[in-house]
């Protein structure tokens, strides 16, 4: 499998950090939480979750991120994908808890847009650094329930999506899902395991990949080895106790670095 | 149960160096999905990030590579190799690499302690300047490495050997005359894929080395070649997926094989090709030794 | 219309030796199915019947083959060749072999009057002891070829050279030195197939030559290198199967293809993949010398 | 593709020279016409009509036969295929004229079988060198019309299939199939040339095949440049005119031979 060529047709800056590319070409096999390999042709490959089925939503981080952030509609990128293991879908009439933090809302919202069409209930927590970062309100806005929070308190209510979660019985919900900042996943991750509801729970992680189709190993969790490429980048809640989850993650070159 | 180089294997699927092994927890996992011995990623003097993406590229017919031999370096991961040692339940062989047999002779002074159980010497990668192949087409190179490491180390020495040479048994008798006490055949072929609406060659590093179904038939004929040339056991690898390619393999004169690309299907490969080569030979009434090198013998 | 080595092609896409090339029929048989330019079986200078079958079988990733040069010798072939000289209207290449340079002379010489537009020396047949690729590991001895027969001719001179040395840029760079008017890369990789119910090897010369898809990352890196160090032109060959294949060995730096194993699904594989290249010019407004070795302008 | 190993079940002596060689494999998708190449490993490799989906009928030619005419029940082949072109095959109420000689019989007898199963009405013309080499006369039999012909006479009329086809008025069948040696062929070629019959009849032809799957062009034929594995090994009677059929074959080094 070749990269697929596609042109970006469309550029949306979603906040200062973040812009949205959409593509020529939807990848409509692909499930909410399934990634992409976007090569920045002379720069860089990286992994990005989908954020609609034709677009990928970037926040400038690094290198390859920055080189994106100065490409025009009509550039090209190189994709090949989709890749890995996306969320579980819900089905309708079950009760279904989102919980987004940063950038992670990019996943979460195309997983909210599927759940609504099913006919899910959904609620969901999004957090923001402050209300510029805020992202995919309006894609989120249709859901039964929607909690904002902010870290500055810029809107809405001021601190963490953890603060609501921990007001929140988790257990009246069928599946709860999460994506954002991994320290931020964490205490989701406490939390639900307080309120044992760890076992309907997924979490969407980032690792650094290499090959991005479960060969190499780079991005092998301790505890189990999971690979997060292959075995990921969703993982229910059960799989990542007594691992590396929340605690650390590896570089390139294999070395480890805390959180 | 197979012997080989005195390690004693429950079956003779062993993981190849480069995959799945950058981590204890990722060598036990392997060694629990059925692997009868596992290869670690390849350890140097230095920590190195690799190159860039796209690093590897499955082609459908193959897979095309240039990690870059990424590795946190041997202080790094003796922790994680004395870990693997200690929880995986099938030996665990350290490959290392080094610009030269000073280099080396430290990664495998520096992996010492933590018990691996045979070294793999890499003198075969395609596509790290001034590593790998750059030294395994130089028969006296490998020659004098492998007499360095052997001369250091009590544990048995395996040497892997790259196909992209003119004359691979002579590198191969190097190694032997070094005092290798096996033969890992093959490393991946050079290789390149170009993307045709850009021009950017598709790796980030421009070129790699091929692995996969369209490597297996050079694979053989390079492990033919060696078991007919040489005293010491080859370990054949390349592009063997199931165990079919096992068992040809393994006529071709492997005693063993190393499975590499093929986890891409799934991890459970090791056991279903060790189950695959027991039903074959159980099928037959053959034991191991009977099908080793059996294509010599087919006159 | 492109220009080789002062051949007009009216498209890059050329039959490549030992492919549907042992009679006049079939060469313009080839022409007729669209081919810019047909290269013969290859020719030496006594009647051979090659190796016993099997002596190709389809790998489905690629074809392992061990003909083992079969051919009627030159003075038999003589009027093979006028009469597709004759009656194909396109160029016609007369692939040459010998176990040295008085025999490579002896055939040049043997077909001279029967109108090759020009010679393809063929200095890397994997499986034929004393002849190919014995040679063609050797640069001394493809310098020394090239410069016989090009001095005895007036037609173009191309070398086909094997990936299976070390280094196939310092046997490109003897063929160049020798006089050679254009470098072929690449001739089939050394490969083996067993049967497992037997342990037989599947050909009837035990190993052979690796071509199709499998190939094509090998023979793409092997281009690239060639354009890279030489003046002469490089013709791609290896694993062309179709009009994106041509177009990527075009960039690696082919100033045309040659196509072989792709027969197999088609003899029209000339027109389509000349008609592929055609609109992907023309899509994008670009000329043949836009994608020639694109690659190596993209850093 | 690697070759199928079978194993010989039943050996049965058909004829002084012509034995049939039973496998534990039955080709279904094979048509009438169709070969495989037989491994007898460590000999060589032979392409071999298919006399029945699970057998081909051999008559001692070469080393390779002679090879196969001591194996043994419970011994082992390589086979691959089925390869080629096979005949085109009759529908319900066509008229089929079938001309076969000597091991000829073999692609005849199968063809007929299956032309009698879908209702054709058949006609054959069998002929041979005497009558213990008169093969499958058992599987001919149930044909609407049979007609045997033997050189020697030493059975059924003394002469040849074409003394029966030139009497017979060809312009009644809807479709002819010969095989056999191919002196004969090219007598029925003539035959049906002039009665313009040409361009209902396919003709199964023997050349030597090195790769056998269309790539080498050892079996090219002159005039079109065909390739008797590929776009063979039965053809039209109109694609043989003006080509070497009847003429020559090419050996092992290309070099050509007078029949």
């Amino acid at each position: 499998m070749y990269p697929v060529d596609v042109t970006i047709t469309e550029i949306v800056q979603e906040s200062p950090s973040t812009k949205t590319f959409f593509f020529d070409k939807s990848f409509e096999e692909a499930l909410p939480g399934q990634f992409v390999m976007v090569w920045i042709r002379g720069t860089d490959e990286i992994p990005m979750t989908l954020s609609y089925r034709n677009a990928i939503t970037v926040q400038k981080v690094g290198d390859a991120t920055e080189k994106m952030f100065e490409l025009q509609e009509g550039d090209h990128l190189g994709i090949r994908g989709p890749f890995g293991k996306g969320f579980t879908l819900p089905q309708a009439d079950e009760k279904v808890l989102l919980v987004a933090g940063g950038v992670g809302a990019a996943a979460i919202a195309l997983l909210a847009e599927y759940s609504m069409s099913v006919g899910s209930s959904v609620t969901t927590i999004l957090g923001a650094r402050n209300a510029d970062e805020m992202l995919f309100l309006d894609r989120l806005t249709p859901c039964g329930g929607l909690h904002l929070t902010t870290d500055d308190g810029s809107a809405h209510r001021c601190g963490f999506v953890t603060d609501v979660l921990v007001e929140t019985d988790t257990l009246e919900f069928d599946r709860i899902y999460t994506c954002g900042p991994e320290m931020m996943m964490k205490c989701v991750f406490g939390i639900l395991e307080e309120q044992g509801s760890l076992e309907k729970a997924e979490f969407s992680l980032h690792r650094y990949f290499k090959c991005g189709i479960g060969v190499c190993g780079a991005c092998c969790m301790d505890g189990d080895g999971l690979r997060v490429c292959k075995d990921g980048p969703v993982f229910n809640g059960l799989q990542l106790v007594d691992s590396e989850f929340g605690k650390y993650m590896r570089g390139p070159s294999g070395n480890k670095k805390q959180f | 149960m197979i012997e080989i180089t005195g390690l004693k294997l429950r079956n003779p699927t062993i993981l190849a160096a480069g995959i799945m092994g950058t981590t204890a927890a990722s060598l036990v996992r392997v060694a629990k999905e059925g692997a009868g011995a596992v290869v670690t990623k390849s350890i140097g003097p230095q920590p190195k990030e690799g190159h860039k993406n796209p690093s590897m590229v499955n082609l459908g017919y193959g897979f095309l590579n240039a990690m870059g031999l990424p590795n946190p370096s041997y202080p790094d991961f003796s922790a994680e190799l004395e870990t693997a040692g200690a929880k995986a339940d099938v030996p665990v062989i350290a490959s290392i690499f080094g610009g030269n047999s000073d280099e080396f002779v430290q990664v495998a002074e520096g992996l010492a302690d933590a018990g691996a159980d045979a070294f793999e010497l890499n003198v075969s990668c395609p596509h790290a300047q001034g590593y790998g192949a750059s030294i395994g087409c130089d028969a006296c190179a490998v020659e004098e490495i492998t007499a360095s490491v052997s001369d250091m180390t009590d544990i048995p020495v395996w040497v892997k050997l790259t196909p992209n040479v003119t004359d691979i048994v002579s590198i191969g008798e190097a190694a032997q005359r070094g005092g290798a006490d096996a033969i890992v055949a093959i490393n991946t072929v050079r290789g390149m894929a170009i993307d045709i609406h850009s021009g950017y060659p598709l790796l980030g590093n421009r070129f790699g080395g091929l692995s996969g179904s369209a490597v297996k038939p050079v694979a053989v004929k390079c492990v033919y070649d060696l078991y007919e040339a040489l005293d010491i056991p080859v370990i054949g690898v390349g592009g063997i997926s199931c165990w079919e390619d096992a068992v040809e393999m393994m006529m071709a004169g492997a005693s063993a094989v190393q499975i590499g690309s093929a986890v891409y299907d799934g991890v459970d490969v090791f056991r279903s090709i060790a189950d695959g080569i027991d039903s074959f030979l159980a099928d037959r009434d053959l034991s191991f030794d009977d099908i080793i090198g059996l294509a010599h013998r087919r006159i």
